[in-house]
């Protein structure tokens, strides 16, 4: 059987999601893994732009920042925030964010700013970056996340970034009019939203893991009754991966 | 120093810029993003100058600020991100601060922060957005408000306005402009003539220079008036612009600065490891910025060898094969 | 035409690009200033394809606009400024059709209109700005209300707010975004990738196309993909933003082009003297416009002399001792 | 005795008036020639910009409007409107707006819109361009306009711009927080404005113009009492002007 790590099974995974032409914000990690592997291997007519500016670099190697030198590299135009966010708004495009977070709630809202006391908080992290414009403004957020159950929670110790906030059309009362988390890719597997309440579902499960595995380690009732298996790497994708996307294996190998 | 009239009186070392520009308590505004473009000669300076109670206003932010941070040179910090990428997903030194309640902070995104500056460049009092609608970042106001009440802090952390336009419910976010004391940021090349020019992105280095009271640049190299004017549709900023000029090579090490050199992956990741505990950071601060009282003096502890090691390729702007595990 | 497959689709002539893209009504910005940049070449198709009821949006224009006016094809304008600089101070079939009522006309300021297409790029709504404060451009509305209500249409011309990040009196002005259906710009160079560069001052053409629904780019060369992403910071629209690409050279003639041809006074010149006449100005559009079926034919027509003396010294941008009386 | 013309008579007049250091913001015809006039003669380290984006161009030949190749030749920086207006209105620097416009009021308030009924005028000009925004940003404006009696009005057809709006601290209190008119130059001479109510008074009149001339040719009363009359232009300035400013002699000899 095939070895591969986990982060190379989530950016197949999210990957496969991406639309031909889709306009992909990545980030850093699994997320640009995931972004230049849908636009090497499923999507080749997609872009994919960083929130520091640059916009389709040539991505001869993994960047580690936003803000990597590799990201203004073979770019098609080099720019800055305020260019890239109104890209990731822009009503002509459909933009794809890929988000990282360390909480998730059952509507795909994420939290990267702090858990326990926001004043007096227990762990600070990062704080929102280009997040929570990504979420207001992307015509779709795939979200990347251990699946552990701390990070699944059923309240979000500060909302970060919205998706579909508190369900079914809450998301566009708030004036956001477009958007919305439309799948969470963790270690285990591929998380969907439920047409009208905007609940989160196990879509699919990764080869080896157990539906029970999924249930486990999320902190709030998760509907599994139409997951399937997940379709495992072939050797071509992890060829592709290992050799073009990330020849050094900085995130591959994880 | 270079010889160039027209900028004779801007040009001068970190310690005078520092000294000059930056006094205790300033509103501050760090260029460059993450791991890149940090000016970091001017901020060990600041570090060295024991410069205290800044207010940092920045969007994503990394090495620089973590320093200050460390250091005890900041008391408020207006932000959106720190982080160094995969080399500091959380910037220690902040995140300690935060956590012991050592400083007073307020979340923003980074359009938000990019907009407020862009609303400080522009000289108009706000500008609205529909970022962050729902969110906690308009939940929660981070400021106590006797700090709401200081010169350069906006009364508010923002507004909520009807579009006046819209007959339909239609919510915007108003955010007030920033503008800045100071803006410090590092770049690639300055004209004899003071002309700015920036290579690869320029995240918002040019809104918030445009934005501040008071601008210093530090610069890979100074180049002929000739040079900088002969294409000056990549310049970005007139010398009007600017306050103060410093030639520091390397200057934004251990952060990079695109077609000169990458990020130095070995510093960040020894930083990573040393900043979690207050007993080896206060050794990192007495090797790398007390103990080194000149730019010449920091690299010579930097090496040769690593200096080779993250040269940019010129033709692509970074170090290819580079080790950055 | 050439053979770029990564812009195969997007590659058309001037009748294809005005057919597909630009429907009778429409709201369309054109881009450049006065004499410089105006896409001609695409006005001058336009007209031969008499599309009817143009909305135009565009800070100072002079020759694309003027020509579109007298031919008919306006019938509503927001404008700040319809001239030529010094060869013509105001347009002069701009300046017919607003004294003879024959098209509707809205004035803002450059800024003002610039500030609206910045909006319209950013995704925000409106934009506050100071000036205009105490001027008539905020007395008179030129709209009548059942032009408020088309789409594209603002719903007011502006609109006053308090500062509510000021507890003093401090009254702005919010000026609504405009998104027209249509940009068209006219610049130096198209990438075979699609991505665009302009060479000397952009205006607000940037703003302008990233504002818009679709956008139709005509350029003096295509240019291949190494080129133009050897140095992306010059560079400043991605392919995804266009919609049309067109190879015309000395396509805005009889205005200039930075670094390729100068501005051409003989014709600017001789087309100021013959638009004040009705009669006159039919037969320049039957000889000039209707009568050249091709680019090449108008080409033809200006003539080599002109072509060569009008050609811009590259070190400089312009052709240094034209005559220009 | 020295043979000049009017429009070198105004340029150099309102040269004078610049002090060094100062952002002059420029247009075409004697506002350029006046600029180009204050930086090579009497203002080394003024710095000449253009609504256009043009910061600090070389400026060998005339430009013949705002868009002209030669305002983005040898710059400092080649921008935009968006960054052009942002610096005419910047609280770091002196500007000064040089404006031309077709009728001018005692308070220093100009037209450039429209002569007549605003819908159906008797004339149309340009419109504003950049003039009410430089009038509304500026630190100073120096306004040049012909003199005569239909241009300088009691009340002007249409306010494009503001100069000291009705006068004494009327502008201000529009919102407005710097600037105004400083000084006006006609072919006939320099206008200025009483500190405390902002009207108009006769600062100089030029050589071989007498005060009944000027008067004659205002159409409201204008305080002539303390009038002098200007410097006559010099040798050495006129071979600036026609050698280096406007070599091509497109302004000069108007």
């Amino acid at each position: 059987m095939l070895e591969y790590s986990d982060n190379e099974m989530m950016a197949l995974a999210a990957g496969r999601l991406i639309k031909d032409g889709a306009i992909v914000f990545a980030g850093t990690g699994v997320s640009i893994l995931a972004a230049t592997a849908a636009k090497r291997i499923f999507a080749p007519g997609a872009v994919i732009f960083f929130e520091s500016g640059g916009i389709d670099p040539s991505l001869n190697e993994i960047p580690m920042a936003v803000a990597d030198p590799r990201v203004m590299s073979g770019t098609s135009v080099n720019s800055g925030l305020i260019d890239a966010f109104s890209i990731a708004g822009h009503r002509r495009f459909h933009t794809i964010a890929f988000l990282g977070a360390a909480q998730i709630d059952r509507y795909g809202n994420l939290n990267s700013t702090s858990i326990g006391d926001y004043f007096r908080p227990v762990t600070r992290f990062s704080g929102s970056g280009g997040s929570c414009d990504a979420a207001s403004f992307a015509s779709e957020v795939i979200t990347f996340i251990q699946h552990e159950k701390r990070r699944f929670v059923e309240k979000l110790d500060y909302l970060t970034s919205v998706g579909w906030y508190k369900g079914y059309d809450s998301r566009k009362k708030l004036g956001l009019e477009r958007g919305g988390t439309t799948a969470v890719v963790t270690n285990l597997g591929v998380l969907k939203f439920k047409d009208d309440s905007k609940e989160m579902y196990l879509s699919e499960y990764f080869p080896g893991v157990s539906i029970d595995q999924v249930i486990e380690n999320t902190g709030f009732e998760l509907d599994t009754s139409s997951a399937v298996e997940a379709a495992a790497p072939t050797t071509d994708q992890l060829t592709i991966l290992r050799q073009e996307v990330d020849p050094q294996h900085l995130i591959c190998h994880v | 120093m270079v010889n160039c009239p027209e900028i004779a009186d801007k040009l001068m070392s970190v310690g005078q810029a520092v000294s000059r520009f930056i006094p205790d308590g300033c509103q501050l505004a760090i260029g460059g993003f993450s791991i890149t473009r940090n000016p970091m000669a001017l901020a060990y300076e600041i570090v060295r100058q024991r410069v205290r109670d800044l207010h940092i206003v920045c969007h994503s932010h990394g090495q620089a600020l973590d320093v200050l941070i460390g250091a005890g040179c900041v008391r408020r910090l207006e932000i959106a991100y720190g982080g160094n990428g995969r080399y500091a997903p959380t910037c220690v030194r902040f995140k300690k601060a935060v956590e012991r309640s050592e400083i007073q902070f307020e979340d923003y995104s980074n359009f938000q922060m990019s907009l407020r500056f862009l609303a400080g460049a522009l000289g108009i009092p706000f500008i609205p957005t529909k970022s962050g609608l729902g969110s906690d970042i308009l939940r929660f106001e981070g400021f106590p408000p006797e700090v709401r009440a200081e010169p350069k802090v906006a009364s508010r952390k923002y507004a909520m306005m009807q579009n006046p336009f819209s007959e339909d419910t239609d919510e915007v976010v108003l955010l007030p402009a920033l503008t800045p004391d100071v803006s410090i940021i590092h770049v690639q090349y300055v004209g004899e003539d003071g002309t700015v020019r920036i290579k690869g992105l320029t995240f918002a280095d040019v809104e918030q220079a445009k934005a501040a009271d008071k601008v210093i640049v530090t610069c890979e190299e100074i180049v002929p008036r000739s040079f900088i004017r002969e294409d000056p549709d990549q310049n970005c900023l007139p010398s009007f612009f600017v306050d103060a000029i410093v030639k520091v090579p390397y200057g934004a090490h251990p952060t990079s600065c695109f077609n000169f050199y990458d990020y130095d992956p070995m510093h960040l990741t020894m930083y990573h490891e040393i900043a979690g505990d207050d007993l080896r950071f206060k050794e990192y601060l007495d090797a790398w910025v007390y103990g080194t009282r000149s730019w010449e003096e920091y690299l010579e502890k930097v090496g040769i060898e690593r200096i080779l090691a993250i040269k940019a390729d010129p033709s692509i702007g970074y170090a290819p094969g580079l080790v950055r595990k």
